[in-house]
């Protein structure tokens, strides 16, 4: 489609735009369904058998099994309506970003305190940011990936 | 007539409202955020408005993907606060005003704005925020907020969100209707959200103290460049989340040296904290000179 | 790239909808009326498209007074008929776009219209009826539109509503985001409602003959002028229903002439008749020349 | 307020604006709710108490029971929500517009297949035209009001 995306070049931001939105409709309603109490109920005590009563991908289920906001995001989830997960777990924002940089929630809760992650390096993909795709995930540093 | 004198800018950082519910505002993780709202909440007893136009977004709260209006208007007589997944805040019930709101829907639909018009819904932390900062704790029951408040919420959560340039002339067009309303009323528009966030990806947590200063230099001195400001700017030095600051230019489009009065507003109060939560919080007041 | 080749324009009578669902086309009241839509079901035929913009009004079915857009966008996968009252009609499911309506919101947004995005409602008779008058009877269950169909509902029932101008200027926003779709689609765009009728009060009943047909050779050959007509020239000479011919701009907007092709589209049809139930109908098809 | 309302010199007509609206919010919120079976049901059987659950002004549950349409329109109501009413009763939109001008079913109808109601002298209050309010109600030339 020729309409114009330039906000793609950005690291670690996915833009919830049309097409995520329609990715993610699904996903979406059925965070939105946790805003109910019984729905809530009905969802923790048995997740999968919840998940299954909505049109949703196998792998934006599995997302949401594995609480991978990340994974949520790439589709078509909106941080918005995940937060239902969220709130359903008992999490704040702040763990709930936090939980998708990669960084303990001490390391996260620190870097917010002092500041907040620094702009410098994460304007563009192809910076060497704590944000970029080379640096992940954070936090790991002499690391092992596992 | 009615008028516009005087706007606030504030965030609404859900965690703000939690840290008053909860009673955890004088823990050192919250005093200096607070500090800066001390003068604000004398201000607005000694400048008490007849009526709040209050420009927020809902969170994913009262609009789902069912239903997205890019600017609706609450034209009803009440708000209930919402439940957004941790109970609804303890705060009391937003009364609206249903004749000004009306009269404004009239006006600016015929400016060529295109507003949903809602009657009924759940007013979110993006709404009940603003005003616990800038009222204190009001008992949910036994308190009350200062006055009527007209919810405006504008989509800042799907792309695309309107344009810093068509939020502006927005507010312009606010304020000619607030005009034209023959009622002598003492009106104050609101713009909340922002200043720099972002809630998700490798990225969370970004904060540019830099970025938000300048802007809001610019919008204070030089309303219209900042307005032009395109959505890639906010997004790219400002967040993902950064976007909502959109909402602050509808407030500042209302204030009369736009329309010309050849006189800028007077700075009464100029504030900035990093953090709050995941949040810069920006706030500011500025009266008609 | 996907481009806009025909215009349809037609009224939308409830009691159109309950002929045909009652088969009763074929008695004398009907006849004149079904005999004026026989070049169009085969034009339809000849001409069949891959998407229908169409454009119509909700009359109180899926917007309630809760919740009231001035311009709202179908980007759902399906929409079923409603229940007005008198049950669904039994008609196919529509099946929506939501590529190229996902696409038109987004470009058309970043046009400055304000539109509110649905991807749940029902739809009622002002989208039903022309697309049964145009396509014949069709089963509920074996039967098909002949496309995919994008809802585009305007508010038409709670003043102010926009204006003939607003429109026509957005029908010049959805042709260019229509062009900029990538894939090759053949797109018409069906304008509906009108033409004079008034519902309500001791001037129910109107119908202005000489206005309705003057306005048509107006709408064909000037649009840019026909579009200057104001709301109160509508409601007084074509009674209060009437205003259902702004949405008519929409799709007129929407042909190449309004956007410099230098050559004013071919009218392959023109039909009139008076009534149906309360209503003078009209009906055109334009052609891109 | 001071915004124009040049609709206000056309005669039998009424313009449902924002302080109709207002006027008229429960009145067609009513109306609404008779979009569903379960709720005509309850209507017919205690028209009076089913009316009494809504937040509406006595005039406007007066004119509602008498089905007088010209008093809801005059209270806020709108045609397309009080279509609801007439749906509710098996009427068509033609029965319920005709019943507005005080013409018979049959005169009214009878004016529509003969080309409808000429717009003479029917565009500004003060001309001559049958929808004047001095000409009120229709079709009852030579007879007394009742
Ligand atoms: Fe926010
Ligand atoms: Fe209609």
């Amino acid at each position: 489609m020729a309409l114009d995306k330039p906000y793609q070049d950005i690291p670690g931001t996915t833009i919830f735009d049309a097409e995520q939105s329609r990715k993610g409709y699904w996903l979406n309603q059925f965070c939105t369904s946790l805003m109910k109490a019984e729905n809530r109920a009905r969802f923790k005590a048995d997740e999968r058998a919840y998940l299954d009563e909505w049109p949703m991908t196998e792998a934006q289920k599995a997302a949401v099994l594995a609480r991978d906001l990340n994974a949520c995001m790439a589709q078509g989830g909106n941080i918005y309506f995940l937060a239902r997960i969220g709130a359903t777990d008992g999490l704040s924002f702040q763990q709930m970003a936090g939980s998708m940089t990669g960084m303990s929630e001490q390391k996260y809760r620190h870097m917010m305190v002092s500041g907040g992650r620094s702009i410098e390096g994460n304007r563009y993909l192809g910076e060497d940011g704590d944000a970029q795709p080379h640096r992940q995930p954070q936090g790991q540093a002499g690391h092992t990936k596992d | 007539m009615a008028r516009i004198t005087a706007s606030v800018y504030t965030s609404h950082v859900p965690a703000i409202g939690v840290a008053m519910d909860l009673q955890k505002t004088g823990e050192d993780y919250w005093k200096p955020l607070f500090a800066g709202y001390d003068f604000s909440r004398r201000w607005l007893r000694d400048n008490r408005p007849d009526v709040i136009f209050l420009v927020y977004n809902d969170h994913a709260t009262a609009f789902s993907l069912d239903l997205i209006p890019t600017f609706a208007l609450g034209t009803g007589a009440q708000f209930n606060p919402a439940d957004e997944g941790w109970g609804a805040r303890p705060v009391p019930v937003v009364q609206g005003h249903p004749e000004l709101a009306s009269h404004i829907a009239q006006s600016v639909i015929q400016q060529d704005f295109d507003l949903t018009l809602v009657n009924r819904m759940d007013v979110d932390h993006g709404l009940t925020v603003p005003l616990s900062l800038m009222c204190g704790e009001q008992d949910p029951v036994h308190g009350a907020w200062p006055c009527p408040v007209i919810p405006f919420h504008v989509n800042v959560v799907q792309y695309p969100v309107p344009s810093g340039q068509r939020c502006f002339q927005l507010g312009q067009a606010i304020r000619r209707a607030v005009e034209s309303f023959d009622e002598d009323l003492n009106v104050q528009i609101w713009g909340t959200g922002g200043m720099s966030h972002q809630l998700q990806g490798a990225r969370a947590g970004l904060i540019n103290r830099e970025w938000d200063n300048a802007w809001l230099d610019q919008m204070i001195a030089d309303p219209a460049a900042c307005a032009a400001t395109p959505h890639i700017d906010y997004v790219r030095e400002a967040g993902s989340e950064g976007i909502e600051l959109v909402m602050w230019l509808i407030a500042r489009g209302a204030m009369s040296d736009v329309a010309g009065s050849g006189r800028p507003p007077r700075v009464a109060h100029r504030f900035y904290h990093v953090p709050a939560s995941n949040t810069a919080v920006g706030h500011l007041i500025l009266e008609n000179a």
